[in-house]
């Protein structure tokens, strides 16, 4: 039996760029897969949108096992980005989730500012794409392998080719690395160039050491710290973010596990959130989250999302 | 359909040295087949361990006094099997399953061999009874380091023909390794497949052995999932597809359950250089 | 009964610059204020070193409450730094430490390049103090209130003045906020600049909102993120900065919570580690870790702490 | 000296709203002073939740059949509280203690009034055995918000002259606060001390009355603490010293109990600006 959203008299719905969604919460790239196997626990079509794994031009692999490593309150992952390619992901994936009617928001990634335009390319004019996701934290394979999220010109000249090859009535959202000194900087860069929306945050980078080698436990050594032990770092991203680009929609997230947890990122800025590694140990988290939500709401005697989203930033009464 | 359930642990018994849970699992036993297993959480929302635990499921009972329930065998060795091993009667445990695609059964009744190490038995006694049903003869072959990690020698007995037990140390049984007596079995019964759960290196092994003979193996994986459901890419190993083509599968859905000649074992823990998308430039 | 560490044939004494060391396990700056509350739970000359919490030139009242908020495995702080002064921690904290006998690393902190130069000065030719570490993770209110451990310059700057003022026998550990989107520069920047050794790390940006007031939950917004959460997080930035500078030596710190947290530190590359947030689950956690340890290391049959300090980065047999 | 002990729950009563636990605790009743906490961990190094909490000590028996025992009272509401609420006899408890300045007590046989909020009764009643051990006078008043959230009613009588209750809702004894009844109590008894536990709100109340009449009052505040053996600095608030100058003190070694007129309340959770160190610039 799949759980649905309870019924609530809280408005949860949100105008997202320039789709009426109804719920302000989505899965988080490469926690969903394309859909379908959540789509057992939960109707994806009641959740905001499903965020897909990030694609890429060609088909991947992906890296050698071990691909993660428990930490507390968290995991690491390493996973190296295993996916179809995009021909294969707009034909089998993106055909059953428009079969399906649901809301997708495809992320992409690319090891060169070309290929991201390609990838863009391929996805222009095609139905049920609500959003493009661009993960920019990617070696940059022309530029010594340096992450395009950590430097403000390439990451500026993937939103640039993204943004030229994509079709204007869908919106781009730059997908933000916290590990650099000002995200704030970054954010306005990307926005500059573009990007009609930000994606905050992706993982931390990280390293757990197995201590029977003594060796580091990912094949790849270093990984994406995700899960609740990020959380207090992706609220103030949001915050920081949202301080210094004050219009600017942002889709939250990182250690969200609870629909109290999903509010400190409204409060903080989110106009929408992401639920990722949660996901791993409750399949039916975007909905309970959902449901969490409207439960707080009511207490507190709002009647819509829209009245907590950035409640922080507002000055104390 | 697998199901997310909030059930409460019926009953854990030691059995050697394994734990055996029994817990509420409504509706699952109905959606259940030979080879699933369940993703069980370790601990409520205070724990710091969020990941979910994978384990064969051992029996099934779908309408007992606590309705569904399922039963699973925990080797303690680590923290989620540590506090799993601790569980009290009444004590609330939540599960997600059935998972995994079950042991594919042959058409005709053909007769069986089914091969377990240590805590890997868990998943072949219900396996066993469904080849009954299909009148293939079974013949069970269980192993593990020492007579205390054996795991349900009497069900064994009492499911098959005949019963061989292994030992690294002799304390029971057979002193050697399972594939030391797989070949007589196979060739004493006559067996067209060889269904076989446990260590890696093991199931390697056995389905060495069951190419040799030119028979089917099915072997059931344990790779390290941190989702369970197919959805975060991590549980992946190299098999060979009907057209050849070595990709990464997952081992929770396109597993755990895979022929053992399609598994190219001795490359698990790489990525094949001839596999599909295998990397050439700036992996990461 | 205060905790006293096992007799245990492993040799965990360690030459810590010119100075031999009975063990490896410091406390942390800020979770042991100057040792003399923990001396109730532990011998503090049974361990390595005392790291004191950062003093600063001037007495400070520090923040308002609320100063901290739990988190997943982790905890936020926003001490402001209180404390006596140089002056104060002199005459009575260092007194104290000396009388006792105890090893002690002082931290430091400043508002300006010349503040650290002046506290630097103070402690010229004190006994009992085997190390300055300089806490840069605060902001320069000469350059709009830039952390200086965000700014290799900054960094370098103080640095250079803590070195100038300081006595040349007593080595200067600069300490590393992971806040930063290349740490390994940055620890070039302020070994080239005098640094004897680096401690890594210091506690990451966080934000925790109150969802009662919907408000930032510290009075100061953001704050501190420690515990075990951040220790994937700083396993990583000793393992990168060990990779750039095989020769430096490096206090280890994030999240220790047991021995085998420890051991992945020391096979990272850090040479002594610090506990911090753990101490306040545990008071007797130094001597514990300690212990444990010693215990690891039998039942892998080493002889010495030195046979796994910078395991990780040795290839694989 | 504070010990940490690692110890198991004894028993675990439901009192009213409160959950009242005695946990084994060596030889902290041999330490114990009326006034002093324990800093309690919230389950095992599996826990996510890695503060201790605090709670003031309620009772000591240095020698029972367990050999020292304390007892707290539990006022479940967070995820600390709730977990301590459900812990069940036997089930493993690490304390921290005793923590804190203990009360001082007068060296006169003095009358004295203690106040209570909630379940910020529990460490008078140790205090109230030791007043009475110096011929003073007690006189007791429990307050809070209905009755079930009263604590300790029948020990007050036992221990005191007289014993006043309030309720904020009539549901037992006087309707209205504690410092409605509080300067009769203190007249009628001639009272030279006022001794309280409560919310901050009341213990600011009962030092302005105390203030008022002229006598002295100790108050015993609860601010949020993450160590509880003064290494953080988290727990502090503004006090006036000897010297009166105000310093940011911690609640938890320098406290937490504090002369009323001594803790500046109306600037709790500030910095007032005349506080020694108070910031000028570059505060963070
Ligand atoms: C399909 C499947 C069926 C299984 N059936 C059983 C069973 O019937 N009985 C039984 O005792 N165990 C079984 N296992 C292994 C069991 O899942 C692990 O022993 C358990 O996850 C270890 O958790 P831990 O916290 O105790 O140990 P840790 O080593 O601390 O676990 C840390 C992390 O690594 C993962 N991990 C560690 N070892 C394994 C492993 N061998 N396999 C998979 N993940 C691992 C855990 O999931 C966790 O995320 C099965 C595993 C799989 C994949
Ligand atoms: C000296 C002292 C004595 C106390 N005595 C008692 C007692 O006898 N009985 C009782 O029920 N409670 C007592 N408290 C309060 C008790 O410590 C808190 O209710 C408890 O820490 C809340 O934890 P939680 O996880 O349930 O709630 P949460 O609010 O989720 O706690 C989150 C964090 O905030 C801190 N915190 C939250 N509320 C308080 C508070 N009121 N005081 C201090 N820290 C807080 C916690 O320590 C924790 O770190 C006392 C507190 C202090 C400082
Ligand atoms: C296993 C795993 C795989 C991920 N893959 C991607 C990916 O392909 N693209 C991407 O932009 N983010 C990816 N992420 C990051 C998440 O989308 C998310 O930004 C991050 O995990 C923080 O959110 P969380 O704590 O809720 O998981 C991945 C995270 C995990 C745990
Ligand atoms: C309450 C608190 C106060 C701290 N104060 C200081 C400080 O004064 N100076 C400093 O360099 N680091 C300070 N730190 C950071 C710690 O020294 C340490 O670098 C960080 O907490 C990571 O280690 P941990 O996870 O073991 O706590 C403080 C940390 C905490 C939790
Ligand atoms: S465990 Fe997540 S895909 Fe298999
Ligand atoms: S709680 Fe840490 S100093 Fe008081």
């Amino acid at each position: 039996m799949k759980r649905f959203p309870k019924r609530s008299s809280i408005d949860m719905s949100i105008d997202f760029m320039n789709q009426k969604l109804p719920s302000p919460i989505f899965t988080a790239s490469g926690c969903a897969a394309a859909g379908k196997e959540l789509d057992q626990f939960i109707d994806i079509t009641s959740i905001g949108a499903v965020v897909t794994k990030s694609v890429m031009l060609q088909p991947r692999s992906g890296r050698a096992t071990p691909r993660m490593a428990e930490t507390p309150s968290g995991m690491l992952n390493g996973i190296g980005l295993q996916g179809p390619g995009i021909d294969d992901f707009i034909e089998k994936d993106l055909a059953w989730l428009n079969q399906k009617g649901a809301k997708t928001i495809v992320s992409i990634a690319g090891n060169s500012v070309e290929e991201y335009g390609k990838i863009a390319e391929k996805l222009r004019d095609i139905s049920g794409v609500i959003g493009i996701e661009v993960n920019i934290s990617c070696p940059n394979v022309e530029n010594r392998g340096l992450v395009f999220a950590c430097d403000p010109n390439s990451a500026t000249e993937v939103i640039h080719s993204v943004k030229r090859n994509s079709s204007s009535s869908v919106p781009i959202f730059a997908k933000l690395s916290p590990d650099v000194t000002d995200i704030a900087h970054i954010a306005k860069a990307v926005v500059n160039a573009g990007a009609d929306g930000l994606s905050v945050i992706n993982t931390l980078l990280g390293m757990v050491i197995d201590t029977k080698t003594l060796r580091p436990k990912l094949s790849g050594k270093t990984g994406g710290l995700s899960g609740p032990a990020i959380r207090p770092v992706a609220v103030r991203c949001v915050y920081q973010i949202r301080q210094a680009l004050p219009k600017v929609p942002i889709i939250g997230m990182g250690g969200i596990r609870t629909g109290n947890d999903a509010l400190e990122f409204f409060a903080a800025g989110a106009n929408a959130i992401s639920v990722g590694t949660m996901v791993f140990n409750d399949p039916e988290a975007c909905v309970r989250i959902h449901d969490e939500v409207c439960e707080l709401l009511n207490e507190k005697s709002f009647r819509s999302i829209n009245d907590v989203i950035n409640a922080a930033h507002k000055e104390q009464i | 359909m697998p199901i997310v359930h909030q059930g409460v642990v019926v009953d854990n018994k030691k059995i050697g040295s394994y734990y055996v849970i029994t817990a509420t699992a409504a509706d699952m036993p109905k959606e259940f087949k030979p080879g699933n297993f369940v993703a069980v959480a370790i601990g409520d929302e205070r724990s710091s361990l969020i990941l979910r635990r994978a384990f064969s499921i051992y029996q099934v009972n779908d309408r007992g006094v606590y309705g569904g329930t399922v039963d699973i065998v925990v080797s303690p060795h680590g923290p989620g099997t540590d506090y799993l091993a601790n569980l009290k009667r009444n004590d609330p445990i939540n599960l997600v399953g059935p998972l995994g695609k079950p042991f594919s059964l042959p058409k005709n009744p053909v007769p069986c061999v089914l091969v377990g190490g240590g805590y890997g038995a868990a998943p072949l006694f219900t396996l066993a009874e469904a080849l009954a049903k299909r009148n293939c003869r079974v013949d069970f072959i269980l192993g593990a380091s020492s007579s205390e990690k054996l795991f349900g020698m009497l069900e064994a007995r009492r499911l098959s023909t005949t019963l061989t037990v292994t030992t690294d140390d002799g304390s029971s049984g057979q002193m050697g390794k399972v594939t030391d007596v797989l070949p007589e079995v196979i060739n004493k019964s006559n067996a067209a497949v060889v269904y076989a759960c446990g260590p890696m290196k093991m199931l390697e092994a056995v389905s060495k052995v069951a190419t040799l003979h030119g028979i089917v193996s099915q072997t059931s994986v344990e790779e390290s999932m941190a989702c369970g459901i197919g959805v975060c890419m991590t549980c992946v190993l190299p098999v060979i597809g009907e057209d050849g083509v070595t990709r990464m599968l997952r081992s929770c859905v396109d597993g755990p359950n895979f022929r053992g000649d399609k598994v190219r074992w001795s490359e698990v823990g790489t990525v094949p250089v001839d596999t599909y998308g295998a990397p050439k430039i700036g992996d990461h």
